[in-house]
């Protein structure tokens, strides 16, 4: 490999032909600040428009201060990261980018975690000249039913367009207008509920200030705890559990499912359910169909869609029903876990408790945004009455915790409550990429072939690529599966299928990279690939641990269908765990 | 037989009106009135030596006359066909009288190269263009050069970039020459954004030819098949002409494949600007023509490595064109020898502003200001004061007095604090308040910022600001500290040469009138007059006869008085709209 | 901006469909595309662009995105008679501004808006290089050199039946 | 017309060419002919240059005077638009600015016929490097 050798604060380094001055830097631990810069190295995705200009970096022999995030290395460069010029710069930078920034950071939901806040602390800025005379850029404020924007907030770091266009290729957000007034923001500047946002909340995740926040549900879900009329469940995601721990300091891929039961139970819900006993019911659900399917197609039935593509992840949904709405017949009909969960515990369990479903509250704690917006579907509701009423995401639960003065570390482990926290290892891998489709391919194949299986773990469906695929021998009948994560993989994959390129029999499509573990909800990953690898090896952890591996050996599974639903795909189970969808294109054609 | 009296505004203001009177009367006592005519003309763009007396047919040259100097001319040149020996010029370096207008050097201050065509042959003719020598330069190149020894006369005769940067251009098709791709682009950039310049325009709507064949030159040069003319879609007769000559070239086989016989292959298309001056930027430019927002990137990597959708790609300025088939067919030496040390050829200028002879003018480099403006421009309208002129756009820097006898070329004008630009030149004169000019440009770059870097896009706003509080008495001696710690970091800081530049009017002004800037903070005044939260309007008691013409015409009635009695304006009513200084007839109301 | 409600006649988004399509609906023709679609319809409506973005397989953000970043395009509706007065330096130092604020006063509307009649939009633009006129107005195509303020009221009156 | 296929062609086209713009249309020699070139770039036209061109077209056909009128670019004189270039046989080229349809007549009647000079002469100040 062809090497440059350059000098950064007299310090010598050699590094690869193209390495730019910042990642030289990184190298001799010199940590030069950047702030619109976000590497996303497994994604292959950089997001370096040079924007910010706080990187900037004195090269000798050159007219300017250079980008150290965008310039690469030459040989025999002299580079000077703190001269009084660029220091002097920086601060210069940074107090413009604050005087166009609301300065009211104590209520900011960004607060604490804010790169920008971060940054003023790093460059000691304590005051902004001239601001009681700086008009600043105003925008109206934008409540959809996942995520805010206040796009006051915005610096143009570009980020959640890079996340938005390339990276999920979603296409809500854009830069518009010019100068002064330049911000990123869906087309006319209308609310994000009226663009093709499908409310995946990568944009949230990355956003370096407080422009891109979720919606807050904890306020509810506090009032509904404390109102004595009600019942409060609460259901938790596969992937919370191994993402929440980072919120308390504790190292990635740290596993707190009994603590997080702990801290539920003492922040007063009433019941502490586990939505994993949901996502063992979505594989009898999605399997049986997918085997239904399959059945029939092997029989010749010319009517019958292959491939299935799962449904529970909102994100998706949401983007199939803006941009493959000559599709809709392909993914399977069944719900997501959350709303599974929701449909069974105002029922089944309702019914149980001698409760009415109105005085029953469901509340669920995700690693998404999307599942606030997906709770809020007309189609999941009974009256007017929502199957789950509010959603918090992750990093909303561990304010709640510390709000509660919960000393989180020092919890006991509890377990989750019965009947609908009882959940097998093929539920908890749904929280990675390709863990839908290995719980489904467990109890498919099993029923499927009336064999046991010789292995629980497909490590072949396992893994980090964008868009993976793998042929599982069903005794003979080759089991062509395709995954892909993050919506931009998920569009190649189906225009493949769309146009005849590609040949599945199922496919699994998680909107966020990484799968929820990766989730818009989660705690802040900053990109971090490292991060979401050590999540996702606990989800696998927790799978190896568990007696039970095989959605369809759960005990209360096998109850709920003897007890309630009678079996998979019967027509309760189609009225309460089945949906269908919408198009959402926009129809402007007609007059 | 003719006598021309200069009818400019210079030589008007020394009585060539008057000489041409006398002229008349001389001619009539000695009754020629029929046969000699007197005739006023336009500038002869020799102010200096005014007022001119031109006779023809022999083209006997005069200056300096006097009307007491008409008697003798019709005397004895017109009689008796003697030449008034004293009136000719001296030409200062030979000691030697010049008799005949055409020989004189310095009268002709300016030198068509670029313009070489516009004025004389109808655009909208391919064969007018031909009979001018016009596609034999690329002739000549495809059957007698390959390309890099095309490559190097372009950079034997140091031809520099004319869209503002001036960037070596034989250097810049070398390296797009040397970057292997299947596919290359010559991109001509006819987004002339600067504000009161007109160059591009009027060579593009007067020689159309020039540019496309230079580009072919270009393609052949670097190994590109297709030529790409980002335009303004402001400039509809400019696009008109184009595409006209496009059809032309097309149709005579100047354009298209295996042109001149060769295996050498050549088109090109229009692509239209939608207003943004940024554009002018090249990366900026190449993203407007994928369809994309005209935002600039971060350089490296170079058009020449990676530009129009992601090829290597040549950028050169309408200018930068129009000068290479000349060069090609009189040689590298031949351009080499004009010029400065370090800047070749001539330049265009739009001269505009307030100055006499507002137009398209084109001269060698290193020529001086005070040549352009006091003897091709014809000096200041209304016989005022100069006080400075603009140079480089937005981009650019304001000149003074102190600068009118440096000699104009790429690095003088930055040593200076200004820069070339695209060439427009727009003259002020002291009724200018030089802190509402660099604010006007400020106002500009705000407007035109792409927004993407946060030095351009916020910083420029609050120069703008800072400006806006000074002209308004709001600015304190701080303020003028930030102005200029702001501009040097924004330069210091954007990302691309929009940014780099913009705050130049702001330090060149505060360089040269830093005095003007503190009389708006310290005295609250605006020297020129021209900002008005600075100025009163104030009714003289003793020449006020209190008609009631300035109460009665007052939109806001800040004026109160008794009729036949002196006037007054409440000063915090007025909104010094000037309605009722217009309307006194007594020249009572002044301007404090 | 605001969002514009208008909807389209099946003819108007045939013709938009034809205008992408002679531009092979090719994204990177997006510029040429609206330029053309403003020529047809006057201005740049939401509708429009949208038909414009599905056509070109982009999203209707990107396209948004460009709009607003050229001043050459709106999705205002103009007057029938725009009015344009050049703010280049040239007309700015020989008075475009004082022209300029007699136009918005006697037509009483701002920059970039267009009187309640429909009759008069007023814009400014940079530059038609006719500096030698300073300062100069368009109405419509037709140029006005040299204008005073005090022509303007003469000027507008041309336009009033 | 045939399209150029080599450098020779062109300079053969580029003689024969000269001199049938020199002998124009009409196949008169050029010497016999006034010749007018109108500048036509946009502030040419903005300040009327079209009106100019169309009187001069018009009248000098109505006069029976035997002209060539075309348009041409901007001759960089902007101040002084509309300008046109006048050609007289065996005359150097005389440039006059403000040209109006009155000018343009004071030019026909006085100029063109009888080679009187009229106010407004636009001195030629550049080197142009067809001298060189």
């Amino acid at each position: 490999m062809e090497t440059v050798k350059l000098t950064i604060d007299n310090k010598q380094v050699e590094v690869p032909k193209g390495t730019t001055i910042y990642k030289a830097a990184r190298k001799l631990g010199i940590d030069i600040p950047v702030l619109c810069y976000m590497e996303l190295h497994d994604l292959g995705v950089e997001n370096k428009p040079a924007g910010c200009r706080i990187c900037v970096v004195e090269v000798e022999g050159r007219r300017n201060l250079a980008p150290s995030c965008a310039t690469e290395c030459a040989e025999g460069m002299v580079v000077k990261t703190h001269t009084t010029r660029v220091i002097n710069a920086r601060r210069t930078v940074m107090e413009l980018i604050l005087s166009d920034h609301p300065k009211d950071c104590l209520t900011c939901p960004k607060s604490g975690r804010c790169d920008l806040q971060d940054m003023a602390v790093k460059l000691g800025i304590r005051e902004i000249p001239g601001q009681e005379y700086a008009e600043m850029s105003t925008y109206k404020k934008d409540f959809s039913p996942s995520i805010i924007r206040d796009v006051d907030k915005c610096i143009m770091c570009r980020r959640c367009e890079t996340m938005c266009n390339e990276v999920q290729t979603v296409g809500a957000l854009s830069a518009v207008n010019r100068g002064f007034m330049a911000v990123v923001a869906p087309a006319f500047e209308q609310d994000l509920e009226k663009s093709p946002c499908t409310y995946c909340g990568q944009c949230v995740a990355v956003c370096p200030t407080g422009a891109l926040t979720e919606v807050d549900h904890t306020t509810k879900a506090i009032r509904a705890i404390a109102d004595p009329t009600k019942t409060v469940l609460v259901q938790t995601a596969p992937a919370v559990r191994a993402a929440l721990g980072e919120e308390f300091g504790m190292k990635p891929g740290t596993l707190v499912t009994g603590k997080m039961v702990a801290a539920l139970r003492q922040i007063g819900f009433d019941y502490v359910f586990d939505t994993d006993f949901a996502a063992d019911l979505t594989i009898m659900e999605e399997g049986t169909e997918l085997l239904d399917r399959l059945t029939r197609f092997l029989s010749g039935d010319k009517n019958v869609k292959l491939p299935i593509l799962t449904s529970c992840c909102p994100g998706w949904v949401n983007f199939f029903e803006h941009n493959f709405t000559d599709m809709l017949e392909v993914p399977s009909s069944a719900k997501s876990p959350q709303q599974m969960f929701g449909a069974i515990a105002k029922s089944y369990f309702a019914e149980k408790l001698g409760k009415k479903r109105e005085d029953l509250v469901v509340v669920s704690v995700m690693p998404c945004l999307a599942k606030k917006y997906e709770c809020q579907r007309d189609e999941f509701k009974v009256d007017g009455n929502p199957d789950v009423d509010f959603s918090i995401s992750t990093r909303e639960l561990a304010h709640l915790i510390k709000e509660f003065n919960i000393n989180f570390e020092e919890l006991p482990d509890e377990d989750f409550d019965r009947p609908l926290g009882e959940s097998t290892g093929a539920a908890v891998i749904f929280g990675a990429t390709g863990g839908v489709i290995e719980a489904a391919v467990r109890t498919a194949y099993e029923v499927y072939t009336g064999k046991p299986l010789p292995k629980i773990d497909f490590t072949e469906l396992r893994g980090m690529e964008g868009i993976r695929s793998a042929t599982i021998d069903f005794n003979g009948l080759p089991m062509n599966i395709g995954i892909a994560h993050g919506l931009g993989n998920a569009r190649k994959l189906l225009e493949d299928v769309r146009s005849g390129k590609a040949n599945y029999h199922a496919i699994e499509v998680m909107a966020c990279p990484g799968g929820c573990i990766g989730g818009g909800g989660q705690p802040l990953h900053h990109g971090n690939s490292a991060i979401i690898k050590a999540r996702m090896e606990a989800i696998y952890r927790e799978d190896a641990g568990k007696p039970i591996r095989k959605s369809h050996e759960n005990p209360y599974i096998v109850k709920l269908y003897e007890e309630f639903l009678g079996k998979p795909m019967s027509e309760k189970a189609h009225h309460l765990l089945h949906t269908h969808y919408f198009s959402k294109k926009k129809d402007i054609y007609i007059k | 037989m003719h006598l021309l009296i200069c009818g400019g505004t210079g030589c008007k203001a020394s009585s060539s009106d008057a000489i041409a009177e006398k002229l008349k009367l001389e001619l009539a006592a000695n009754t020629l009135q029929d046969e000699v005519q007197v005739i006023l003309t336009g500038c002869f763009g020799f102010c200096e030596k005014g007022p001119i007396v031109k006779v023809l047919p022999d083209n006997t040259f005069y200056i300096q006359v006097t009307p007491e100097d008409a008697a003798e001319i019709v005397k004895e040149h017109v009689v008796k066909g003697r030449k008034v020996e004293r009136l000719l010029y001296v030409d200062p370096t030979k000691k030697t009288t010049i008799e005949d207008s055409k020989h004189m050097g310095f009268y002709r201050k300016q030198m068509r190269i670029a313009l070489r065509n516009c004025g004389f042959i109808n655009p909208e003719n391919i064969d007018e263009y031909i009979a001018r020598e016009g596609y034999q330069a690329l002739g000549k190149v495809l059957t007698e050069y390959n390309p890099q020894q095309t490559i190097d006369i372009i950079k034997k005769s140091g031809l520099r970039g004319r869209g503002g940067g001036g960037f070596p251009t034989g250097l810049k098709w070398e390296i797009a020459s040397k970057n292997p791709a299947d596919q290359k682009y010559v991109v001509c950039n006819a987004d002339e954004g600067d504000p009161g310049a007109f160059m591009d325009r009027s060579i593009l709507e007067g020689d159309p030819h020039s540019v496309l064949e230079a580009m072919a030159i270009c393609g052949y040069c670097i190994g590109a098949s297709k030529g790409l003319i980002y335009i303004r879609a402001e400039y509809p007769l400019a696009i008109k002409r184009l595409k006209v000559a496009i059809d032309q070239a097309r149709e005579y086989g100047l354009l298209g494949n295996n042109i001149f016989g060769t295996e050498f292959s050549f088109d090109i298309e229009l692509r239209y600007g939608a207003g943004a001056f940024v554009c002018g930027e090249e990366t900026a430019l190449i993203h407007s023509m994928e369809g994309l927002r005209g935002e600039s990137s971060n350089k490296p990597p170079y058009p020449a490595q990676s530009g129009y959708l992601g090829k290597p790609t040549n950028v050169n300025n309408v200018e930068t064109f129009a000068n290479v088939p000349p060069i090609i067919l009189k040689g590298a030496d031949w351009y080499f020898s004009i010029g400065t040390e370090k800047s070749k050829g001539t330049k265009v200028f739009a001269l505009a502003g307030k100055i006499n002879n507002v137009g398209l003018i084109e001269v060698p480099m290193g020529i001086t200001l005070r040549e352009v403006i006091f003897e091709i421009g014809g000096g200041i309208k209304n016989g005022k004061r100069f006080k400075a002129v603009q140079t480089g756009g937005p981009s650019g820097g304001c000149l003074t007095e102190k600068h009118l006898d440096t000699p104009i070329d790429f690095d003088n004008l930055v040593a200076a604090g200004s820069m070339m630009g695209s060439g427009g030149m727009i003259v002020m004169d002291e009724d200018d308040c030089m802190v509402s000019v660099a604010k006007f440009y400020l106002d500009f770059t705000v407007e035109e910022s792409c927004g993407k870097c946060s030095p351009c896009r916020i910083g420029n706003k609050r120069l703008y600001e800072l400006l806006d509080r000074i002209t308004k008495g709001e600015g304190t001696m701080e303020d003028l500290e930030r102005l200029r710690n702001l501009s040097q970091v924004i330069k210091d800081t954007s990302l691309c040469g929009l940014g780099q530049t913009s705050p130049n009017p702001v330090l060149s002004t505060l360089d040269n009138f830093y005095d003007e800037y503190v009389a708006h903070v310290v005295d609250k005044k605006c020297p020129s007059g021209q900002c008005k939260s600075l100025m009163k309007y104030i009714i003289d008691p003793e020449a006020c006869v209190g008609c009631t013409a300035c109460a009665r015409n007052c939109p806001v009635n800040a004026i109160s008085g008794e009729r036949k009695k002196p006037h007054e304006i409440n000063q915090s009513i007025c909104i010094k709209c000037g309605a009722c200084m217009d309307k006194c007839k007594f020249d009572a109301i002044s301007i404090k | 901006m605001s969002h514009i409600k208008l909807e389209l006649k099946p003819e108007q988004v045939a013709k938009i469909k034809e205008i992408c399509k002679s531009f092979n609906n090719d994204p990177g023709e997006l510029i040429n595309v609206l330029h053309k679609t403003q020529e047809t319809f006057g201005y740049l409506p939401a509708e429009v662009q949208e038909v414009v973005a599905v056509e070109l397989n982009i999203s209707v953000a990107k396209v948004y995105g460009v709009v607003t970043f050229y001043s050459f395009f709106t999705m205002i509706p103009k007057g029938k008679h725009p009015i344009s007065i050049c703010t280049g330096t040239a007309c700015y130092v020989r008075g475009a501004e004082k022209v300029l604020d007699e136009f918005k006063r006697i037509l009483n509307v701002k920059v970039g808006e267009t009187t309640p009649d429909g009759k008069f939009s007023l814009n400014c633009l940079r530059c038609v290089g006719a500096c030698g006129l300073a300062p100069v107005v368009l109405i419509g195509e037709k140029v006005y050199g040299r204008v005073s303020p005090d022509g303007v009221k003469n000027i507008i009156k041309e336009y009033e039946e | 017309m045939t399209k150029v296929k080599s450098l020779a062609d062109l300079k053969k086209m580029k003689e024969t060419l000269q001199a049938k713009i020199d002998l124009r249309e009409k196949g008169e020699a050029a010497e016999n002919l006034v010749q007018i070139k109108v500048a036509m770039a946009t502030c040419g036209i903005a300040s009327g240059a079209k009106n100019v061109m169309d009187f001069l077209l018009e009248e000098l056909e109505k006069r029976g005077i035997n002209a060539v009128v075309t348009q041409t670019g901007c001759m960089g004189y902007c101040y002084a638009e509309p300008t046109i270039e006048v050609k007289l046989p065996n005359a150097d080229p005389v440039v006059f600015g403000y040209v109006d349809t009155k000018k343009a007549d004071e030019i026909i009647e006085k100029y063109i016929k009888n080679g009187e000079l009229v106010d407004g002469i636009i001195p030629v100040n550049y080197e142009s490097i067809d001298n060189k």
